[in-house]
């Protein structure tokens, strides 16, 4: 019930931000905030509350919805949703508020796509029916166009289309695996899009969804869905794109949340419901038994090379990101405790990290009016304080011990040497490379004798200190006690990674 | 107790960091962040010689679960024997006098109070560092201090030389720390846990005493080789050494705690940690990347000119002789270096950090000091740096000369620490701890009778000369003689007592009284090491540990015999008399070459330098090709700024072009695919060239119905034609079916 | 069910004949009224159709649930699909005439008799929706095709209607004499005009050689030429665009609405009831035959669609790429499978209800803005959204749609299409409609692209009546509901062809 | 004369009317194309109702059905009324664009 609360609270502040009048942008932007703010202060009540057993009805809800096609507005949680929903949540008001000065035009229409969004986003982590799982997911796309297409940079017509047709071309493909699963669920009476039902079907010998060489092509299917949405080489090219020409605000929410949209799917769907699939692509016998650890490996090389060759702020930031969500990959192809811990917590940290990263761009963006690197300098001397968080910002997102970045890549690490030695060690560049392209950053933007252009930037203020505290504090907190967010899904963690590491013996 | 003196030690400077980080958020800064800091490394240090008593034999790691996925668990804790603790005091107890020392060097700086924000940080960091009880928080630490390290040297980072340095410093040492983290990734594949000591019985120590085979032995030793990659990266060995030199772009305070008494010692002391699991192989890589570090440093050192610089190349050069002991299994000699080095290494560049300061009357702050026009215009902020960027003259030995007078306890102070490093007997501890090495590594030579450890040993021998040679080069330049550079020696000044304070208390720690505390008879117990046996051919029995002097010796005047006697009773019980017999000989044969190597290298740098009875340029000249090597030093920087980084550099402009050109360009090809389709029945063809996969496709459809309306003319009689076409194509192609 | 004969046959015709009485009627009063108050004349109309669906919803409530009635000696069937379509047919004919009262551009002067073509029309299409004789169907269809001719040129002092109106006859009149060459050819074989006698004769037929699958085959095809026409699709498109281009945008918006499912009801019947048969089909494999024109109709749609500048043109096109969707449920009418066959017919079903209200819908923003910005062309869209947000937003919705993006309408429409064809085991159809719907997307986002990321000339504010927005909601809440709802579902489920 | 006959009859008039349709340049030909069309069906109607259609046996003697006729005498009233409508509308094109060759009106297209 609170569950359902929490995702369709967004969608009501829409509705009243519609209904308010154009002009009064403060009040607008006001009950915005209060509309994200109550999803979050949810999500801090579901974080204390998610394993009391008594308390459980409050974070389920489970109605028949089309009963034509047996589809039903089933949600809940486990751990790797709710950690989920709590990034989205807390995402939620930081955008709102960095989004309060630099948006001139329509901020009326701003704010109620933005509200629709976090609608689909929530709904998309709480979705247990397979239907209603596909709809959030694309219920994420339209408001993102608009975001980016009205509000963007000089291109972002050509983003907002490329990022809308790569994603609809990803997920053409999902729905198609997604009505061969509802098709092979059973008889036409009894078929189902329940997850939990499919997942268990999956499980038992003997039926159709637990057929092998079924659950290949499926896997295959959703994966690129996913793919694009996470993204993995070579479906990456609209993410600098989108990212160079979005609002601060919106880069904020696809880097932290809309990307993780598709490692969630992988975990849930991929690993979940499809182990055989899952164990033929990692199973390490061959190209196809590595195929997934090796686009891990790709993207973390790759985008850390990428990243180490831009000049523009915001695209370097961009394709850092790819880099580190090729860890995610890595540590979800490795399938054991370690790796898969590592890839989730990777998630919720990359989303806090990556969230600092490209709220600091704008920062700066706002000052400047540019993103050029190398026409910065010595910025450390004319705003400490701004440099003080970029630091702490960057040394986490090139995983200083000490902070949450690394747990993540160091466990997805960990966790996939057992399966996939060279590989890891390879991967390990990217370790490196990102060191050098952030301090390299460091040091064109910050370090240096200040650059003339500069003598009177203004210093960062509080409103955007206050954006950015949270997320520090988050990111500081959980590197020295990572068990905050480990405790939420580590059962979970347990019980999906013991079924593929069963699964992939078997196929052995 | 135990824990609660630890989270005090450590708490302190984290909190005094902590105050300063909060104050900035609210955009201002606590009013004695340097009285804070100091006073918080005092504490520490009050408690770390608390701790001293609570020692015992053999502890149990006081951990908590860090982190606990189904059987899996990661534990953080605090181990405590007396290594951690000579540790602590040596961090600490460096750590308060640089502080101290800062409180008068750095004074006036426009970022006084970051200054010491940055210091506490840095000492938590190495303080957690060396409590930690397993692997993964060793690890943390070691990035940690790696972080500090690195803003410490870029403190004055409008000099891009100070930028550039720091950027260095980082990205070697996390070249290293790469491969540790690999060797990391191997132990916890091999053994499900990263903790060394662990009460259950499944701690990494005692899981290696389990394993067993060649196979085993094998990858073992490649993990031992990995994990000490971190300590080479740490440590500045060869061929990471490079960044060590450049970050005395740092203030000199920074150069005195961090790269010179405590940070690039951790790679010594991570070494030590790891000494149960080393194997031969990976022992005897240590001991020649020791080895080979120490001489090439000292030979590089000879020719420096920057006064920092040649302190720099000799931290290096020592931290080689570490490596080398603990290679060679002289662990206790090991750490006993690293202690007694930290205190006179700290001393010489504190004393150095006096000498520059005494300058600075002459010349505008730091900060704003080497931001001149002719540096602006190499600023280009590429990848490469450049480096040996020319002499700073407050630090350029040229210009110095003559201070002994200006500047007495300066004078006095260094001379002692520069008599310890050199190895002058016995009322130096410099030459106890040099002395117990060189004795280990020829003790085991002649008790393996290993070539290896013959050619070490005589790497050591040279390095030890030649070290004599240059320190006192660095003496007779700076105090002797006649003042180079007049104006300059006006100026110069004896300096405040807050600066001298600290180097007279490290010029007592340098005298070997003081390390009696604990290098007494088996206060440290040298470790087991279960995978290194003497080699068959050797003539002692297998199972004999050996290597250690008896510190007994030095302190007490216990005759060699008997300390024989106890080293063997420390065994596993029989010792036999080849075997004392090879100490004693070791030991009197080390301890004779050694005294004569000093004393040839003083003789040769008072020769050169101060009768000048030679002339330097002269040999210089003779030698030149030998003489450039040196001022080059080995050519690594060119090496690595050439090659290695110009080819990062160069991949990633690469990959990006490959971003652009290859993966769009495949799209593009599948787009030309479609386009083909679409040509088969459309008819036409489409030959224009669009990048981007996007509008490519887009392009294509989109010609594809360009050319679908064409057909649609407009005519109406063509789409009767099209109709009835449609019929009598359908109708023949349906027939056929 | 033995046939019912006229007179018992009238009670059920009562809707037909109720639509004719008002033509007359609307004909009569027209000459009445001046020429001012000339709306009445509309209202009228709508009164009209309202007693017409009253009618409708009594004859099936007669009716009862599953049951049919054949009527006058077996002409024309009442059944469950036919009412669905009779109330379709109504509903989109009463949002023509309300457009048109709303439009500009029709002559003020002659809408007396433009209603009454207006109820003929729908006639006539409640014919196509239940006839089940040779003699019926032909009819039927050119009672409707005359009358959208002369709409279709309804404009006068136009030449593009004009225009318009002289290919869609010249195309029309030759398509239905094949069409009408194809029927003497099957009345041939099976010597009756009856399609159900058809239907069980010409296996036989086949079987005993009498009739050849060539024969078969070409007379199909000679009549899928008219129905093709009907439904626009491909090689029977090409009128289309034109026509739709010329004719007055309410004509358009009844043409793609209206006369598409009025063609589909009677592609579903005819085939379904004279060839249902699956010997026959397999005899001349027809589910191939269909399954190539259905992919070829999208695909051509949606490619002619992308560099259209004029919004009606390009919203041609993508009528024409509907059409094709909707003939791959028609494909599933050749399965075997009785169950795939009836899921075949619930998916057009539910994806014409669908289709009714966006593409209508899309149809009234074009009015709107014709008669505000006085442009058709994309251009004339752009600041829209500044302009008139509330239209622009509409728009988008209904384009959004169009395209099938999830949780609007069009997407559930697709879905359950989809679905129904991958149960059909048509594997290469589905994606290629897949691939289609992401190219829809581009031409679709362009008119939202001008509409929102572009600005306009002028930016003075367009202006509304209520009753615009009143219309306007009427068309966007079902497009935003409609797939949220269970009982649509229910309903598309339940209408089946016996 | 046998069924064949008058299906090859219809046969050609259709083709004919095709071919009108297809290439006169003439909006009234192409009318006249259409209406050969229009009754090369009905005369397959009528043949066929002759030759096919079952007759029927009523009280003793054989009577013949005129599905085709009637179906026949629909077509010719269509046929009609499509005349009318053509003729009405290539009025208009004629008032519009000042010739009625269909090759002239094209100004839709693309």
């Amino acid at each position: 019930m609170l569950l359902s609360l929490m995702i369709f609270v967004p969608l009501l502040g829409m509705i009243v931000v519609l209904l308010l009048p154009r002009e009064s942008e403060e009040l607008i932007k006001r009950v915005a905030l209060v509309f994200t703010l109550i999803p979050l202060v949810l999500a801090v009540y579901l974080y204390i509350t998610y394993n009391q057993p008594d308390l459980e009805h409050l974070w389920k809800q489970n109605v028949p919805w089309i009963e034509t096609f047996n589809i039903q507005y089933h949600v809940g949680i486990d751990g790797l949703s709710a950690i989920l929903i709590l990034l989205t949540a807390l995402l939620g008001p930081i955008c709102v508020l960095a989004s309060w000065r630099n948006i001139e035009k329509g901020i009326k229409a701003y704010m109620a796509l933005f509200l629709l969004l976090e609608t689909g986003m929530l709904g998309f982590f709480a979705a247990l029916d397979l239907f209603l799982f596909f709809v959030f997911f694309e219920m994420t796309l339209l408001p993102m166009y608009f975001l980016i297409g009205v509000w963007g940079g000089p291109r972002r017509e050509y983003a907002a289309i490329k990022f809308f047709l790569y994603t609809l071309f990803g997920s053409v493909l999902m729905l198609v695996a997604i009505i061969a699963v509802y098709l092979n669920s059973g008889a036409p009476g009894d078929r189902t899009f329940d997850i939990p039902t499919l997942i268990t079907l999956a499980g038992t010998a003997g039926h159709a969804l637990a057929d092998p060489v079924f659950q290949r092509w499926i896997f295959a299917g959703f994966f690129i869905g996913f793919a694009v949405k996470v993204p993995i080489f070579p479906f990456h090219t609209w993410l600098p794109d989108a990212h160079v020409e979005a609002p601060t605000a919106i880069s904020v929410i696809l880097a932290g949340v809309l990307l993780k949209m598709g490692t969630y799917g992988l975990v849930r769907i991929n690993m979940d419901m499809l182990p055989e699939g899952m164990a033929y692509f990692t199973n390490g016998v061959g190209f196809v038994g590595n195929s997934l650890a090796l686009l891990g490996f790709i993207n973390i090389v790759y985008g850390s090379f990428c990243a180490l060759a831009q000049t523009d702020f915001k695209k370097l930031v961009a394709y850092s990101s790819i880099g580190h969500m090729g860890f995610v990959i890595l540590g979800l192809a490795a399938g054991n405790e370690v790796g898969v811990t590592g890839a989730i917590l990777q998630m919720f940290n990359h989303g806090v990290i990556s969230a600092m990263l490209f709220l600091l761009v704008g920062v700066l963006y706002d000052r400047a009016h540019h993103r050029e690197i190398n026409g910065f300098g010595g910025l450390g001397n004319r705003m400490p304080i701004y440099t003080g968080i970029t630091t702490l910002a960057f040394m986490a997102s090139l995983g200083l011990p000490g902070l949450s970045g690394f747990i993540g890549e160091a466990f997805s690490l960990l966790g996939a040497y057992e399966r996939f030695q060279v590989l890891t060690i390879l991967s390990t560049i990217g370790i490196v490379v990102g060191a050098a392209y952030f301090l390299w950053t460091l040091q064109r933007v910050f370090l240096g004798t200040l650059n003339p252009k500069y003598e009177d930037l203004p210093e960062i203020n509080r409103r955007e200190i206050l954006t950015l505290v949270p997320l520090g504090i988050l990111t500081i907190v959980l590197g020295i006690w990572p068990h905050f967010a480990i405790e939420m899904f580590s059962e979970s963690v347990v019980e999906l990674t013991t079924k593929i590491m069963g699964t992939l013996q078997a196929s052995l | 107790m135990v824990v609660t003196l630890i989270g005090i030690i450590l708490l302190c400077p984290l909190a005094a960091f902590a105050i300063f980080a909060l104050f900035g958020l609210a955009k201002r800064s606590f009013p004695r962040q340097d009285l804070l800091s100091t006073a918080a490394m005092l504490v520490a240090l009050v408690c770390s010689f608390i701790l001293l008593r609570e020692v015992v034999p053999d502890p149990e790691p006081h951990t908590v679960d860090w982190i606990s996925i189904g059987k899996i668990t990661f534990s953080m804790g605090f181990y405590l024997d007396s290594v951690t603790v000579i540790m602590l005091i040596v961090v600490t107890l460096v750590s308060s006098l640089v502080h101290i020392f800062s409180i008068g060097y750095m004074h006036g700086d426009p970022r006084y109070p970051r200054f010491f924000a940055y210091l506490s940080l840095f000492s938590f960091s190495m303080l957690f560092l060396v409590v930690s009880d397993n692997l993964l928080g060793i690890y943390i630490g070691w990035e940690l201090v790696g972080l500090c390290s690195y803003l410490l040297i870029g403190f004055w980072f409008e000099k891009d030389s100070a930028a550039n340095a720091c950027k260095k410093a980082f990205l070697t040492t996390r070249v290293g720390d790469i491969g540790m983290f690999i060797g990391m990734m191997m132990l916890f594949a091999k053994f499900k846990t990263l903790s060394l000591y662990d009460g259950s019985e499944n701690g990494i120590f005692t899981l290696v005493e389990g394993l067993s085979g060649t196979g085993d032995m094998i990858w073992l030793s490649i993990a031992g080789v990995l994990i000490f990659c971190g300590a080479v990266g740490k440590s500045a060995q060869v061929p990471l050494h490079t960044w060590l030199p450049d970050a005395m772009e740092g203030p000199t305070p920074v150069s005195a705690l961090i790269h010179a008494a405590t940070m690039v010692a951790a790679g010594v002391y991570l070494t030590a940690r790891m000494f149960p699991i080393l194997t031969p192989g990976s022992s005897l890589v240590i001991a020649y990347v020791g080895g080979i570090t120490a001489l090439v440093a000292a030979t590089i050192a000879i020719v420096r000119f920057d006064i920092k610089r040649v302190l720099a190349y000799s931290t290096v050069s020592q931290l080689g002789y570490m490596m080398l002991a603990i290679g060679a299994g002289s662990y206790v000699a090991g750490l006993f270096h690293l202690t007694t080095h930290a205190f006179f290494k700290a001393l010489l560049f504190l004393g150095s950090g006096s000498v520059i300061h005494a300058f600075h009357a002459m010349h505008a702050h730091h900060n704003d000091e080497h931001t001149n026009g002719e540096e602006h215009e190499h600023d280009d902020h590429s990848l490469v740096h450049e480096h040996g960027s020319e002499i700073p003259p407050d630090q350029d030995m040229r210009n110095m000369g003559g201070l002994r007078r200006k500047m007495p306890l300066t004078f006095i102070t260094m001379l002692i620490a520069t008599l310890s490093i050199s190895g002058v007997p016995f009322i130096f501890s410099g030459f106890w701890s040099k002395d117990a090495i060189l004795g280990g590594v020829l003790g085991r030579a002649m008790e393996w009778n290993s070539v290896h450890h013959y050619l070490l040993f005589g790497m050591a021998l040279c390095a030890a000369g030649i070290t004599a040679f240059y320190m006192f080069r660095l003496i007779f330049m700076t105090f002797f003689g006649e003042p180079r550079n007049q104006e300059m020696h006006d100026m110069a000044h004896e300096s405040l007592w807050v600066m001298v304070v600290p180097l007279l208390v490290l010029a007592i720690l340098s005298l070997p009284v003081v390390n009696k505390l604990w290098f007494n008879k088996d206060y440290i117990i040298r470790p087991d090491q279960p995978h290194v046996h003497a080699p068959q051919h050797a003539y002692v029995s297998p199972d004999t540990k050996t290597g250690d002097v008896d510190f007994g010796i030095v302190f007490f005047g216990i005759s060699e015999a008997e300390a024989a006697e106890d080293e063997g009773g420390q065994d596993i019980g029989h010792a036999d008399d080849a075997h004392h017999a090879a100490h004693e000989l070791a030991h009197n044969i080390a301890m004779v070459l050694s005294i004569i190597v000093a004393g040839l290298g003083i003789l040769l740098s008072w020769l050169f330098y101060h009768r000048r009875r030679f002339s330097a340029e002269s040999v210089a000249t003779k030698f030149s090709p030998v003489y450039n090597l040196f001022w080059n030093k080995y050519y690594f920087d060119e090496f690595y700024d050439g090659v290695l980084v110009a080819l990062t550099v160069w991949k990633s402009r690469l990959f990006a072009k490959f971003d652009l050109s290859v993966v769009d360009g495949i799209v593009n090809g599948v787009a030309t695919i479609v386009r083909q389709i679409f040509a088969a029945f459309i008819g036409f063809f489409d030959n224009r060239v669009v990048d981007g996969i996007v509008n490519r496709v887009a392009e294509v459809t989109w010609a594809a119905g360009g050319r679908i309306r064409r057909i649609q003319t407009g005519a109406i009689q063509t789409y009767l034609f099209v109709v009835l076409g449609g019929i009598v194509l359908i109708i023949l192609i349906f027939r056929a079916l | 069910m033995n046939p019912l004969e006229n007179i018992e046959s009238l009670a059920y015709f009562a809707p037909e004949i109720l639509l004719v009485i008002f033509a007359a009627a609307v004909i009569i009063l027209d000459l009445l009224v001046k020429n001012r108050e000339s709306e009445k004349v509309a209202y009228l109309a709508l009164v009209g159709l309202g007693c017409s669906l009253v009618a409708i919803l009594i004859t099936n409530s007669i009716l009862g649930t599953n049951e049919s009635k054949n009527l006058f000696f077996g002409m024309i069937r009442l059944d469950g699909f036919a009412v669905f379509f009779k109330v379709l047919l109504l509903l989109a004919t009463a949002a023509t005439i309300l457009f048109s009262l709303r439009s500009e551009e029709l002559d003020v002067r002659l809408k007396g008799e433009y209603y009454a073509l207006l109820l003929a029309v729908t006639f006539g299409m409640f014919l196509m929706a239940s006839a089940t004789n040779l003699l019926m169907i032909f009819i039927a269809l050119e009672t409707v095709s005359l009358t959208s001719y002369i709409l279709a040129g309804f404009l006068t002092h136009s030449p593009r209607s004009s225009e318009a109106a002289f290919k869609y006859i010249t195309y029309g009149a030759v398509a239905s004499g094949t069409m009408l060459f194809g029927l003497s050819l099957i009345f041939g074989m099976a010597g009756t005009g009856d399609l159900a006698t058809i239907g069980q004769q010409l296996p036989a037929l086949l079987g005993s050689g009498e009739v050849t699958a060539l024969g078969v085959l070409i007379a199909i095809t000679f009549i899928l030429a008219g129905i093709g026409y009907k439904i626009a699709s491909v090689p029977f498109h090409m009128w289309s665009p034109d026509v739709y281009e010329g004719a007055p945008i309410p004509i358009t918006a009844f043409l793609s609405v209206a006369s598409k499912a009025a063609g589909f009801a009677l592609f579903l019947r005819f085939f379904f009831s004279g060839f249902g048969n699956s010997e026959v089909m397999q005899s001349i494999d027809l589910g191939l035959l269909l399954a190539v024109v259905s992919a070829l109709t999208m695909t051509i749609g949606n490619l002619a669609a992308l560099p259209q500048q004029n919004v009606k043109r390009l919203l041609a096109y993508s009528s024409i790429a509907h059409g094709g969707y909707l003939l791959m449920g028609a494909v599933l009418l050749t399965n075997g499978n009785a169950a795939i066959v009836d899921k075949g017919i619930g998916a057009i079903i539910f994806y014409l209800i669908v289709y009714f209200f966006m593409n209508l819908g899309a149809f009234y923003v074009v009015v709107l803005i014709a008669n505000e910005a006085g442009s058709e062309m994309i251009d004339g869209y752009r600041g829209l959204s500044s302009r008139a947000p509330l239209v622009a937003g509409a728009m988008a919705i209904f384009l959004f749609s169009l395209t099938g993006i999830p949780f609007l309408a069009g997407f559930f429409g697709k879905w359950v299409l989809f679905a129904a064809v991958i149960e059909g085991k048509l594997y290469w159809l589905a994606f290629v409609g897949l691939l289609n719907s992401v190219v829809s997307l581009y031409y679709y986002a362009r008119i939202v692209k001008a509409m929102y990321f572009e600005t306009a000339e002028d930016t003075d504010r367009l202006s509304f009546s209520k009753g615009t927005f009143a219309l306007l909601s009427v068309f966007v809440v079902p497009t935003i509901f409609i797939g949220l709802l269970n009982i649509f579902y229910s309903l598309s489920e339940r209408i089946t062809l016996q | 004369m046998s069924l064949q006959h008058y299906l090859v009859i219809s046969a050609i008039l259709f083709s004919l009317g095709i071919f009108a349709v297809l290439t006169r340049k003439n909006a009234i030909s192409i009318l006249m194309g259409i209406e050969l069309i229009l009754n090369s069906c009905n005369l397959n109607f009528v043949a066929f109702s002759r030759f096919v259609t079952p007759s029927e046996n009523i009280v003793g003697s054989e009577v013949f059905r005129l599905d085709g006729q009637i179906i026949a005498i629909f077509g010719i009233v269509l046929a009609a009324a499509e005349a009318a409508v053509f003729l009405a509308i290539i009025l208009a094109i004629y008032r519009e664009f000042g010739s009625i060759r269909p090759d002239k009106v094209d100004t839709l297209k693309g």
